[in-house]
């Protein structure tokens, strides 16, 4: 085995001390379960073992994508993978033993305060899988604060399809229902919304940027209307949103949900880094794991997970959540990505998000046949686009010519969605080339 | 004096202090959008490249993971992890966008493909999806395949059995998917009381869920008939992947009975727990319950690999696929190994659980065990746990499973060598020889002394602002 | 008690032991070739992957890199060195062998030629040699060339005059080239006295010798009447580049007369020191030089680029190209900077010096400084050093230059913020108030407690055989 | 700039305490000799930087190379990597602070005694620049303890021409005479040798493998001429074959140099790591530094860099060398590797190296119009081959299908050279087809 060789002699100490003369001996399973050891699996050096994997994953194509739709990349400072992948970091355990784990729960500390200072609400967990069991925990929390008052949560009728699914399956367990408001011109539709909601409404989500990447801008009424109603105003954003927009508890946000990944994590094949924020009332109804500050024997300041008994491996059946392993590792990375921007540079970066897609779409929608942005409003990273063909032929065309971009179901339209960010901002001269093949032609 | 396992940084004449107390800088915050959608600032942290680097350097100098020592927790299956599947997962084939079109996806699919195929045959398992982000998501996609699977038969059920000894994410996660939970007592030799799960047992039974070798380390020899049992009453039988570590080479969970099982591949497959995640817990099901999956499942084309969605899935407990880059580093560490190296796997972790067993002074009941032991303190076992800090080792998993009297439930893996496994009982057989008023005043050799958990929770300070 | 600055670690109740204490094994040596060719057996280490990584993380943690703390090594110039560097590093296309043809390897010439253009453009030179692989390897590279123009002009001269305040290497690496030395003493400004170089130099003199600003971070500011004093007396002038780091952006020293240069890339450029290499020593000469150079040397052709031997080449002074990786990150550093950031680079560090300078309780003489300050210790040097190491930092150099009593020769560098170079000069006045007694007991929150130096050089004990 | 940014009020606060108004007035420089600034270098952002240096590298092409001639590739295991960038290693300065520098002192010991075991000898320092510079070294420190005997150098008439013009630049300032002595059927002449040395001889060199890749027969001869006649007996081998090679020692080597770049260090451009071990009453002459042990004041093991009177900045112009910055990072990569693979690994894949240009070469031969090895003997890792063809028509075919071969001038005669390790063994196939092209046409 390559990473366990005792020598002959240790093997042989070994076996002796436990008083058997193979290993073998020490399994204590019926021969009628036993297993022959054949999977089939060669083995391979570490040298072939790396030739074979990424041979694998070559066979991908090398595209410049404009895809967005949940998964956003921004260029990763190399420090963050020098530091985070320090084998202190990288290797360790949860943080049962605060005494040997200050550096890891000191840099939770700064996620979770990274988190509060972008939402304004006072408590944050220190990660949830990804946006959308971000959102199942919310809903199962409303539930759980909310009781006596309803058991439906209201979610805009432009939620992905994914999240959609996964919010599903949180809500199957207790019985909330989902149901949906609609949308109007790319926005959340307040005057239907106010019609729509009652007092068997326990959640309302809204997101901003929304799924369209338009930021809402009326969700200071959404927060009345939930507040009005008894219901928990749960607010979907991410964490580079967050630094310029306005703080999501000043309108009225119960809970903050999204995503954090956009921060440390490149693309990756749709990994994730849930941002979990809420008031500070429902602290003991938190999912998730809290890092909080405490005194040692020495009494200098010391860290240490907190208030554990919400958690599964103490309350069991009774938890706030079944979170055991999440995304701490990705939390470190963003705490690293965010210390290395500082607020200029992550506030910069966010207007890249904003001006990246403005720019883009002001040059789209003075070609031929193209509509772009679909909807008013101003758009952050992403926008929906209309063309005179078919989208899907568009995004052939754009395929011919190495650029990833996809189609969206909007109500029925088949629309193109693009998504620009600092890190193919570069290549929007190339998107327009190929949206637009016969402008370059009569240019040349 | 004790030595430093541990440093304590500090400069300018203070600890280590946070990094918002090092320099914060409050922006007015700039932006093209209009006012009424934008806040007024923002206040953060804003050290130079120069200071990050330092911060988190002495951050990780103050943190302990497997290449700082061993890790033995119970349970928890701490191995080393290769240091070449990070290369792996460096590699540029990684950053694919998961809305790519299929055709433009087909490194990842094939991977996918393969990891899945791969896993059903290392559980037995006729089919599996590799998206839960976790082995507890894995759990709750298990419970609801299986509630899936019995509402499609118009079967109404609500109780999943589990036993005492059981993983608390097993009680919570049965829960979390609206099942009531009902607790099977242990017997006397620690494994699943056949006489006490057949009375528990009833149309009510949606799931008897178990992880073989148990807790303590113990293989359930009546797995066979305790499947009968379940399946008789119409009930489906869960496997909890945390021990699958013991089992590689050597038997097959699906060859159990099991119906659904999950795999931990940031436990057996050895990719890094990244101090709590990100880890994976992909599912495996017998045939009945693959239209279940959730969605997508990917299979093999004449043209190379796509996507699809099971005939009846759940649909989705991810957005995406969950943590891509695990699915590829237990895929690399698969490989790496192949039969003989994974079958070597356990049978290096079984004889290092036993060969530490037989040399730690405190009493361990129950055996022969498999892949971990609990022994039981002569003391408090969190106090045992603190002083053996002070031996440069990471303590045991405490109290837990409760069966165990002050337990230390200890798990060692493969990966320790010879040397280390005499290091660890060293530092048990040194410990139980303290008194336990020395215990109380450990660990020494740390970067924080004893803390304080009942002021934190008292007294919540849970950001910065918690500072002012 | 005082913070620990660094860990010790033991495991089995022993300090972290040498490797081949851990498990050497001997082995027979099985080999197809013959006998008589081949050894029996073999003695070494053979520790599984999970033991190296611990051994070799934990030997980390027991040293003190740049990411550790404040390392102000007056004429080191160790500044923080940019992590993206190393990415570029490991980039496959740095995976080439230097025997490709050169239309096989367009990338590294490319490469190649932009640095030897940019170097020589930031020298002020006409022609750049990438090879030497250190700093004092181009020190001798530069006095070969030196000698070859004297040779091919039938100039026989026999001496290299050096400032007495210079560089260890400057010394070194004339003799190596077979010159005398004459020694320049300093005047009582700290500055090369004119009358005593106008009093050493003639027909025999082959090279002028002088970094600038000079070790005591002092600009030579009869630099033109110095270079006209050598030149009138058929030398030559040579720069050495440790201390070019105040320059950037501000002065050339082509431009003040110098005719041969060497560059530290590891300093000026911020590529790591490694712990004491690999490091660069490029050299950039004037036109009249530039035929002398090693070979290859890379020009622009219509295609590409071509290698090429100059007209009269001393040959070569490395068997290929040096330290390839490192002229990689220097071009990275470069071009990441650009004009501005490489004048703010020399206009922060001596910023950083004279704040630091003006900080600190110890007597500084002379001055204004550039990047550097030597301050006098009112204590022994190497005692102040050691007491500065339980403040977290790396000491200055000590007890050099000798011009100055109990020298503590300081070079913070612009990577330093003003927060770490107040908690440098706290360092220094905390220890300036220490007893003299107390400064012997120093360190005590290091790795290692003060090291008997002497007994070393008197019992040498230089390998594992040394231990047996 | 990049990664100095005082913020404008401690920058402020900083001249304040200097007493000037801009840095630039702290620049003591004579107008006369001011630079504008403008070097015409644009500044990058780290992505951009990243893309314009790869993009840079990327232009040369990706080829399997078969190429050698001293600059060897076996694969690195990835911890070599992981553990050798620890910031504490890889930005750490000279261990003149042995109290902070343990760890790479440490290492570096390990360094010099994996050398002792390897070579046989009782001193190794802890690096030289490479092979050539080691073999100057060698020269000089023959110079300095033989400085009564003789002041010429012999070496083999196939010394590759880039060793010996790192020879003669090392030789030029002594003074030191540097001479051939003939091979004859690839090997060392012993007769030819013992015809030619003299007692004005210093230092006779052989290196094994040699330059034709031939293991040397002879060398326990050698020693005995050189003893014969006063002269240092030095031995150019490296650190993988001498795993399997006799020790240098027990056939006389009073010196032995080369390379320990072929542990640790992929192909690089030939960046190298020289390898320097002698006899122990040279101790006071050995060239560059040297880690010993001692004690601390608590009486605890210690390591120090020692005997630093022999080096320059402490002896100046009677130092033992001018070596100042070394090769310390690769010196701990090569143990870390050496530590790695173990002595089991080790001679592993010395053994490679025997087997891999064996069996290319026994295939290699089978071709028409091939001859492979021009010479019998034992090879490692390289073979010289005879073709029919030119061997440069024959280097151009074989770079038409990727692969990277070369010529060598041996003695007069044009011949193709080979080198097979560990990482290209997989493609001799192809080297097969592309040497004789027909015969893959015959079999299809």
């Amino acid at each position: 085995m390559p990473y366990a060789t005792h020598s002959d002699a240790e093997r042989s100490a070994m076996l002796d001390a436990v008083g058997v003369s193979d290993p073998d001996a020490l399994f204590d399973i019926p021969e009628s379960v036993r297993f022959d050891g054949d999977y089939g699996i060669d083995a391979h050096s570490e040298r072939e073992t790396r030739a074979a994997v990424e041979g694998i994953l070559d066979e991908s194509p090398d595209l410049t994508e404009f895809l967005g739709g949940g998964h956003y990349d921004h260029y990763v400072p190399s420090v963050v993978d020098h530091l985070s992948l320090r084998s202190e970091f990288l290797t360790s355990y949860t943080q049962y033993q605060p005494e040997i784990t200050q550096g890891f729960l000191q840099a939770l500390f700064e996620f979770q305060s990274l988190v509060v200072e972008l939402t304004g609400l006072g408590v944050a967990n220190c990660s949830m899988y990804d946006r959308a069991t971000a959102l199942g925990e919310a809903a199962l929390l409303a539930d759980r604060v909310r009781a006596s008052s309803g058991e439906t949560v209201l979610v805009p009728d432009d939620l992905p399809d994914r999240v959609r699914a996964v919010l599903d399956n949180y809500t199957d367990g207790p019985g909330i229902g989902v149901d949906t408001y609609p949308t109007s011109e790319g926005t959340v539709d307040v005057d239907a919304l106010a019609d729509r909601v009652d007092d068997e409404v326990s959640l309302i989500y809204a997101a901003t940027p929304n799924a369209r990447g338009v930021l809402e801008p009326n969700l200071d009424a959404v927060g009345d209307l939930a507040d009005d109603h008894d219901a928990l105003f749960c607010v979907g954003s991410d964490a580079v949103a967050l630094s310029v927009l306005e703080p999501p508890e000043s309108y009225g946000a119960d809970i903050v949900v999204g995503d954090a990944g956009v921060l440390g994590l490149p693309t990756t094949y749709g990994m994730g880094l849930g941002l979990f924020a809420c008031r500070e009332d429902f602290l003991r109804q938190v999912p998730g794991r809290l890092v909080g500050i405490s005194e040692d024997d020495a009494d200098n300041r010391a860290y240490t997970l907190t208030l554990q008994t919400r958690e599964q491996h103490i309350r069991r059946e009774r938890a706030t959540s079944n979170i055991c392993t999440n995304q701490a590792w990705l939390a470190l990375r963003a705490a690293i990505h965010a210390a290395w921007l500082g607020p200029d540079g992550l506030t910069g970066l966010a207007e890249e998000c904003v001006t990246g897609i403005r720019e883009a779409c002001e040059r789209i929608d003075a070609l031929d046949g193209f509509t772009a942005p679909v909807y008013d409003g101003h758009h952050f990273r992403e926008a929906l686009i209309d063309t005179d063909e078919s989208a899907a032929a568009v995004v052939e065309r754009c395929r011919e010519a190495g650029l990833a971009l996809r189609t969206v179901d909007d109500g029925g339209e088949e629309r193109l969605a693009v998504c620009v960010t600092d890190t193919n901002r570069e290549n929007v001269d190339a998107l327009i080339d190929a949206l637009a093949p016969e402008r370059e032609v009569s240019a040349v | 004096d004790p030595p430093h396992q541990q440093t304590r940084w500090y400069a300018g004449g203070q600890y280590e202090p946070l990094l918002s107390e090092k320099r914060s800088e409050t922006v007015a915050v700039e932006s093209s959008l209009p006012d009424d959608l934008t806040r007024d600032e923002l206040t953060l942290p804003a050290p130079a490249e120069p200071e990050v680097a330092r911060h988190y350097t002495r951050l990780s100098q103050m943190n302990f993971g497997i290449e700082s020592g061993s890790i033995p927790l119970g349970s928890c299956t701490m191995k080393y992890n290769p240091k070449f599947t990070e290369d792996v997962a460096a590699h540029p084939g990684n950053r694919v966008h998961p809305l790519r079109a299929d055709a433009d996806k087909q490194g990842i699919l094939h991977l996918l493909y393969d990891l899945q195929e791969t896993l059903a045959t290392i559980g037995g398992m006729d089919a599996v999806t590799l998206q839960p982000p976790a082995g507890a998501a894995g759990e709750f996609t298990g419970i609801q395949v299986a509630k899936a699977y019995h509402d499609a038969n118009g079967d109404d059920r609500n109780e999943v059995i589990v036993p005492e000894s059981a993983h608390g994410t097993n009680f919570a996660s049965a829960a979390m998917a609206g099942y009531d939970v009902v607790e099977l007592p242990s017997n006397e030799a620690g494994r699943v009381e056949v006489d006490a799960l057949e009375a528990a047992v009833s149309d009510d039974t949606a799931l008897l869920m178990l992880t073989n070798p148990n807790t303590l380390g113990l293989f359930e020899r009546s797995i066979e008939e305790i499947a009968e049992i379940v399946h008789d009453a119409g009930g489906l039988l869960y496997y909890d992947g945390a021990n699958l570590n013991s089992l590689l080479g050597k038997a097959r969970p699906g060859d159990m009975g099991f119906d659904i099982m999950h795999f931990n591949l940031h436990k057996t497959f050895a990719t890094p727990h990244g101090g709590g995640g990100p880890g994976q817990g992909p599912i495996g099901v017998g045939a009945d319950l693959a239209p279940f999956l959730p969605t997508p499942q990917v299979r093999e084309t004449d043209d190379g690999y796509e996507t699809y969605a099971p005939e009846h899935s759940i649909g989705r407990v991810h957005e995406f696929m969950g943590n891509w880059l695990v699915l590829v580093k237990a895929y690399a560490y698969i490989l790496r190994h192949g039969d003989e190296g994974l079958e070597n796997v356990s049978e290096t972790a079984v004889l290092n659980a036993n060969y530490l067993a037989s040399q730690i002074e405190y009493e361990v009941p129950y055996g022969p065990f498999h892949h971990e032991f609990v022994a039981s303190a002569n003391a408090d076992a969190g106090d045992v746990a603190k002083s053996m800090l002070d031996y440069g080792v990471h303590p045991p998993t405490t109290k837990w499973p409760e069966i165990v009297d002050e337990a230390l439930m200890t798990e060692p893996t493969e990966t320790e060598s010879k040397a280390r496994l005499d290091d660890l009982a060293a530092a048990f057989n040194a410990v139980a020889e303290m008194d336990a008023d020395d215990l109380t005043e450990t660990p020494r050799t740390t970067t924080a002394r004893r803390i304080d958990q009942a002021s934190a929770a008292r007294n919540p300070r849970l950001s910065w602002h918690a500072l002012e």
